[in-house]
């Protein structure tokens, strides 16, 4: 905006000075973050899910794993408020264990597969990403060569292979959708540094000696940040929504452990007469991933609006 | 009556706005849905359930097991003569014709079980002729077949030698998988795979022990998704489907037009535990018999079969179905459901708090996980391996699971032979490898004198439960769903019957 | 004297932005008569293009326009149906704009986007649009006309396709052109033959032209009534001769210092120049605006400043009795 | 354009041979593909003679070697448990993917453009945000349980809809809503960016300085600009959609390409995953390949360039 405007010469000025409101750029960004209800909500949904998992213990009413046959299926209140048990809030599964109990800690598992697995295939992304974007030339052309070999392996496909091979535990699950969900990283990544390194502050930095690693770390990666975050959501919402894909199918996280997914396949048996049963997890996959979509949303927006992904 | 929210307006709805279900198709079909489909329907290139049901209504054997007496009937075969120790000589009946016009004779016997011996042809269903060494043709309508050794259960494993007409076995693996041909009740009329089948009743048929079908056709289609096939069933798109669940079959029980039933079969579930020592001798508690006969007392057979396992489930309490020749259910040592005294008898052993082990399992996992609850109420810490069959198998048969969760249909043959001597003969299953019970089966499977054969058994199965070796679990019920008007009646070996079927007009 | 093409009556425009509300356009009175040319001068940001947008219907959807009279050849706009302003538009008043390279549809032909507002305003065939279009691009001097039509805006440079957006404009024949600084994009050589273009078609075609520009050469040579605006209002307007020899608002004698005339200003001696920037319009704004950068500034500047009215339509808002004496004259 | 399709299609034979190469290790080192064939029940002895006979006890590297010489001469081999050679087998199940992939990018394009239009003229306000809503909704859902549900409701409760199957058109409805319902998002978050962009150009303000009614000027004028990303990507989606329709196959039992990649997978059928992959990986860079043309014809500066 503009500054005040010089005194001139000739007449006094005293009465005739201008107002000159000029709000700092912070006050701008906060506003824009703030004024974005979808961010906020998402922020607190995902707070929400965050707490309840790490707590589970203290939140949830009973304990997970224990089963009584006898209390097999009894619906919560709200479905079929008769045939409820006070004691059980939202029911029980299909082997007498406590619905609320196992979403709560269902919500760790799902939570510790999305960040583990956001963690597995941002490093690996990140890396082929920057390297190629940095260095260009023959390691782009090794990276693009990886990307398309990735892109053109089926996603469900392939982690069905391995995770019928290697059977189905939270590591190789987490393993396996690491490995296979990095090239959207590798992607965003390798195009934003490529936009960085023509700018003239690389340039200058580099002109001024400091060492390649020092560049990457110190100029580069803090830029990437936000468009990190963004992609990192995504495949994070992905990652959950194909744990569940592997439990329907029989291979995702192992019984006992409470995953969503698995209880989704789970309730799959009881669905047509128990329909609760099965709409209970789906609803919470919704929420969560629907929240961390929206969170995506929320920082690309409020930090490059025009940086797309 | 349960009346839930959601479940409650789908009932109300199908009972009042959904299209009946009950109006009976007009021709005289069945239309039949299951979850797999073998990729190859002839009987020796396929080892699926619905491959052996497609094997008794497109094929026949030379004898026949009657379901309610237990006899074996003259079908294929006019008469059978025991000649040696290794010999069977069959006459067979005159006039079969099979669906291709050809006549169908002796010399079909002896074609079919040399085609089955002859490794160029890749069977992979061997189980049919893995008995026999060899078939020589006499004349036109008499063979001998030959055994490499005195064989106990020949009869029941005659009923399964489905004989392939001549011109059919020419085509070898693929002309028979495209373009099967028999000499059963049905022919097969269409083949599109992953579509639909179609069986047409075959006019020209011997009838023999199975008698005349009176169903006209028979449709079968795949359907994966176990809730797709109830929804059809009660939107009227299906007349018959099974391995229905007992909550599944609790709830269709209370439909108008729909009949549910529970019918036997011969599989049965099991723990099997390692004796043995397959898996490493030192810290493995399986080697103590005061764990094994624990782990027996922990989990709640009688629970689980009623509340999952469902109707017609009984507790097992030996290793083999009691329905298989031989499977004596008295003076063998029974372990009642008792978690005190599990705990007792692993502090006895040395493990006052228990111990952690991975249990394998490959099918019906929410028993499975019934059965992890009940341990870990008493201290034994069970990590499921859940896995594809072949992955399960082979952890199991190169010694690296000290606890499997198995299930095992003896190709539904009625005779011990085919499931205690299967696990407790030393073969790479056998994960006891106890030498006097070794003895025993054998002697028990190499005697055809019925007698004798009892006799053996007994002893061993007496040994086995006393030394609790394994902790057998129940027997493997299958609940069928149909529609009301047709009237079809379960059988004990997991084979339906649509030849015996019929529409009630 | 007939009825204006374009009578604009105290316009306005607000435009809300983060820190308040932008008062870009704030007292614009201006007419425009049949065949005539009216420039509007001014330093960019001054509201002049945002004017033009204005009686166009064309302000981004967040601005207010209020105005009390704007009549296009005796219809009220103010008061027009959205569907009558659009029959309007591209058929009796059309629109040429500054910046040539980004106003034509990269994806489809010149040929189709010439010939779109013909057809839509229901002038004829499909055979008559196409021999328009083509006779209309040879007389704006595109050579070749013929195969120009199946061409693309990329493939052609700034200044041709200034003129196809000239000949799109004249396609209906319409009795007012607002030109928005047309010529501002274009490199020098080219500004002055795409002005005597117009001011030629404006001539012969006998329509109005309200002619947008911050060139005041242009003005001499082209206007035949001239609106000088500064921060959002006309603070001087009337016949170009008027005005050029007989500036009355020190604002407009500024401008006029800035030009080199051939005649008048001797080598060597620096050209005036008006010292500060133009006032932030965002909330309130009371007096003269250009009081702060005006030499001649005195108290009742900061009140409300009436319009005087000479002779002829010459009209300034000044409180300055006399004639502004010039800058220049005054240095030396 | 003939150079760049020639480095194209190098890269996509060195990505099949790539793609071949890992799953074959991964089916082998999986399961024991002697046992699949035997089947439950059968004894160690005919798993031993099976073994012998089909030859899987030779080395992989031969056995992967035997595979693409033939391969490379057109004959994928014979699925180890159908009657059918591979490249059959893959043929009779095309259409049902094809056609579900298919009507799913229908369905994807029908919610994607209107949200996406619709999301872009009304910007910020509530429209754009509940346009937004339906859309990511799509992707956070399980697409079987939301085909289960769509069983459970359409099928089942109001019976409108045959439940499984694919013998007519309306059996694909709700495949396809689940399928294309789950790309629609990034379709429709494409097309509101690209129109929000072209909206604000300096041509559209054009277009109604000419006077043309509104629809002219969305339709025409501003989605034929914004449309050229969308098209490239509707051609990834679609490769998406060809590889995720094994879950969607499952559910509604339709006997696709998903299908059967998931009951070969299971039983180590590996002639026939391995002719799956390759047709997956052939379609994806066809696709890319498709979408790079559908770019430069779309957008003339490109073609004429």
């Amino acid at each position: 905006m503009l500054g005040s405007i010089p005194g001139s010469g000739g007449a006094d000025m005293s009465d005739i000075t201008l107002p000159q409101p000029a709000p700092p750029a912070i006050r701008r960004k906060r506003g824009r973050i703030l004024g974005n209800p979808g961010l906020v909500v998402a922020a607190l949904v995902l707070g929400l899910i965050t707490l309840m998992a790490v707590f589970a213990p203290l939140v949830a009413p009973h304990d997970p794993y224990v089963q009584i046959l006898d209390d097999r299926l009894i619906p919560p209140a709200f479905v079929d408020a008769e045939m409820s048990d006070p004691r059980y809030l939202l029911g029980t599964d299909n082997l007498g264990r406590d619905y609320l109990s196992r979403l709560i800690y269902g919500a760790r598992i799902s939570l510790l597969i999305g960040l583990l697995t956001v963690l597995v295939s941002g490093v690996i992304g990140t890396t082929l990403g920057v390297a190629a974007g940095y260095f260009g030339g023959r390691v782009d052309t090794v990276v693009s060569f990886l990307i398309t070999t990735r892109l053109s392996l089926p996603v469900v496909m392939v982690a069905l292979a391995v995770v019928a091979v290697a059977g189905g535990s939270l590591q190789v699950v987490v393993l396996v959708l690491g490995l296979l969900l990095w090239d959207r990283f590798a992607v965003v990544m390798r195009s934003a540094t490529m936009q960085l390194r023509n700018l003239e502050y690389v340039a200058a930095a580099r002109s001024v000696g400091c060492s390649t690693p020092r560049i990457l770390l110190g100029e580069i990666l803090p830029n990437l940040i936000p468009a990190l975050v963004v992609v990192a959501s995504y495949e994070m919402a992905q990652a959950i929504l194909l744990e569940a894909a592997l439990s329907f199918l029989g291979l995702g996280v192992q019984p006992p452990l409470p995953s969503w997914g698995l209880m989704v396949a789970e309730a799959k048996e009881v669905m047509l007469f128990d329909p609760w049963v099965i709409l209970l997890p789906g609803l919470a996959i919704c929420v969560l991933v629907l929240a961390i979509n929206m969170l995506g949303d929320g920082i690309r927006d409020a930090t490059a609006p025009e940086g797309r992904t | 009556m349960r009346r839930q929210l959601l479940g409650a307006m789908a009932i109300a709805a199908l009972a009042f706005g959904a299209p009946p279900v009950m109006a009976q198709p007009a021709q005289n079909t069945i239309r039949w849905f299951s979850d797999t489909e073998p990729a190859n329907l002839s009987p020796y290139f396929n080892s699926t359930r619905e491959g052996v049901i497609f094997g008794f209504h497109v094929w026949d054997a030379p004898l026949y097991r009657n379901l309610q007496t237990g006899e074996y009937e003259m079908h294929l075969a006019e008469s059978v003569r025991v000649v040696d120790d290794t010999t069977i000589e069959l006459r067979i009946r005159e006039g079969i014709v099979a669906h291709n016009g050809d006549t169908v004779d002796a010399r079909d016997v002896v074609a079919t079980v040399e085609f089955a011996l002859n490794p160029a042809n890749q069977l992979t269903n061997l189980g049919r002729t893995r008995w026999l060494s060899g078939a020589e043709l006499v004349d036109d309508r008499t063979v001998r077949l030959r055994t490499p050794s005195p064989f106990g259960p020949w009869q029941e494993y005659l009923t399964t030698l489905l004989i392939i007409p001549r011109a059919s076995l020419a085509g070898g693996r693929d002309g028979m998988g495209r373009n099967p041909i028999g000499t059963g009740p049905y022919r097969v009329a269409e083949l599109s795979p992953g579509q639909r089948i179609v069986f047409e009743r075959f006019d020209r048929y011997f009838g023999g022990a199975k008698g005349k079908p009176e169903v006209e056709r028979l449709i079968f289609r795949r359907v994966p998704e176990a809730n797709t096939r109830v929804a059809e069933l009660l939107t009227g798109g299906v007349d018959w489907i099974w391995r229905v669940t007992p909550d599944q079959a609790r709830n269709i029980q209370r439909r108008r037009g729909v009949t549910v039933a529970s019918g036997g079969t011969v599989r049965f579930h099991f723990l099997q535990m390692d004796a043995a020592g397959r898996t490493g001798t030192e810290d493995n508690p399986f080697r103590d018999v005061r764990v094994r006969r624990a782990v027996n007392h922990a989990i709640d057979r009688a629970g689980i079969v009623r509340n999952l396992v469902g109707e017609g489930a009984d507790v097992l309490h030996a290793p083999c179905h009691p329905d298989q020749f031989g499977c004596v259910q008295d003076g063998i040592t029974r372990y009642d459901y008792n978690p005190a005294r599990a705990r007792e008898l692993l502090a006895e052993a040395g493990y006052p708090n228990g111990f952690t082990v991975n249990m394998g399992g490959y099918r019906e996992r929410p028993w499975g996980e019934a059965i992890i609850g009940n341990l870990r109420a008493v201290g034994i810490t069970a990590n499921l391996q859940w896995a594809q069959y072949d992955a399960y198998q082979r952890a199991t048969r190169e010694g690296q699971l000290r606890l499997a969760y198995g299930s095992w249909g003896s190709t539904s043959l009625f005779d011990v032979a085919n499931s205690t001597s299967y696990f407790f003969r030393g073969s790479p299953d056998d994960l006891t490898r106890d030498p006097e019970v070794m003895a025993m089966l054998e002697r028990g499977d190499n005697t055809t004198d019925p007698a004798a054969r009892r006799e053996a058994y007994t002893a061993a199965i007496r040994r086995i439960t006393e030394q609790a070796y394994w902790a057998p679990l129940w027997t493997f019920p299958v609940t069928y769903a149909h529609n009301s008007q047709l009237h079809f009646t379960p059988t004990a070996d997991e084979i339906p019957r649509f030849y015996r079927s019929r529409w009630n007009r | 004297m007939s009825t204006p093409v374009l009578d604009v009556r105290h316009l306005a425009v607000h435009i809300p932005v983060a820190d308040g509300v932008l008062h870009a356009v704030r007292d614009v009175s201006l007419t425009v008569a049949p065949g005539q040319t009216l420039c509007v001068v001014g330093e960019s940001g001054c509201g002049k293009s945002l004017t033009s947008l204005a009686v166009m219907g064309l302000l981004p959807a967040s601005a207010r326009r209020t105005a009390e009279r704007m009549d296009f050849a005796g219809e009220d706009l103010l008061k027009m149906t959205p569907p009558r302003l659009r029959e309007l538009r591209g058929n009796r008043m059309a629109m040429i704009f500054q910046e040539p390279m980004t106003s034509l549809n990269p994806a489809w032909s010149i040929g189709d986007q010439l010939t779109e507002p013909f057809l839509r305003h229901g002038k004829g065939g499909r055979r008559q649009a196409t021999d328009r279009a083509v006779q209309l691009l040879e007389r704006v001097g595109i050579a070749a006309a013929g195969r120009r039509l199946g061409q693309y805006p990329h493939e052609l440079s700034g200044g041709l396709r200034q003129r196809v957006m000239i000949a799109m404009a004249l396609m209906c024949g319409p009795d007012l052109i607002l030109a928005d600084e047309p010529t501002t994009a274009l490199d020098v050589t080219i500004q002055a033959e795409i002005l005597h273009l117009l001011a030629e078609l404006q001539r012969e075609m006998g329509m109005g032209l309200l002619l947008v520009t911050h060139d005041l050469g242009i003005v001499a040579r082209v206007a035949h009534r001239v609106a000088v605006m500064y921060a959002g209002e006309v603070v001087e307007s009337g016949p170009t001769v008027a005005v050029f020899d007989n500036p009355r608002h020190p604002y407009t004698r500024g401008l006029i210092d800035c030009i080199p005339i051939p005649a008048r200003s001797r080598p060597g001696v620096p050209l005036g120049t008006i010292p500060g920037l133009v006032p932030n319009l965002v909330g309130g704004m009371e007096g003269c605006a250009f009081r702060e950068r005006c030499a001649f500034a005195t108290g009742p500047c900061a009140r409300a400043i009436p319009i005087v009215h000479g002779d002829d339509g010459h009209t300034w808002r000044c409180v300055l009795l006399e004639r502004a004496p010039s800058l220049l004259e005054k240095s030396t | 354009m003939l150079r760049f399709t020639l480095r194209r299609l190098v890269l996509a034979a060195v990505v099949g041979i790539a793609v071949s190469v890992i799953a074959f290790m991964l089916l082998r080192v999986s399961g024991d593909l002697a046992i699949a064939l035997a089947g439950e029940d059968a004894s160690p002895a005919d798993v031993e003679r099976i073994r012998q006979e089909y030859g899987l006890n030779r080395p992989i590297i031969a056995q992967y070697g035997e595979w693409l010489w033939r391969a490379l001469r057109g004959d994928l081999g014979r699925s180890l448990f159908y009657p059918e050679s591979v490249a059959n087998l893959i043929l009779t199940r095309l259409p049902v993917t094809l056609s579900l992939a298919g009507m799913g990018l229908v369905i994807a394009i029908l919610i994607a453009l209107p949200l996406g239009i619709i999301a872009a003229l009304r910007r910020n306000t509530w429209v754009d945000r509940t346009a937004l809503g339906i859309a990511v909704i799509g992707q956070a859902m399980p697409n079987f349980w939301f085909g289960l549900l769509m069983i459970f409701l359409f099928g089942l409760a109001l019976g409108w809809l045959p439940i499984s199957g694919s013998d007519s058109f309306a059996h694909f409805i709700m495949p396809a809503i689940t399928l294309g319902w789950f790309s629609a998002p990034v379709l429709m978050r494409l097309t509101r960016g690209g129109m929000v962009e072209v909206m604000n150009s300096d041509y559209i303000r054009t277009a109604h300085a000419k006077g043309l009614p509104a629809r002219v000027v969305v339709l025409k004028h501003a989605l034929r600009n914004a449309i050229v990303p969308v098209v490239a990507l509707c051609s990834v989606q679609f490769g998406n959609m060809l590889s995720g329709s094994v879950v969607i196959e499952t559910v509604f039992a339709l006997q696709g390409i998903g299908y059967l990649a998931w009951e070969a997978i299971s039983r180590r059928d590996f002639p026939v995953v391995q002719g799956i992959l390759l047709l997956v990986a052939l379609f994806y860079v066809v696709l890319t390949l498709l979408a790079d043309i559908a770019n430069a014809w779309l957008d003339p500066r490109i073609r004429r360039g």
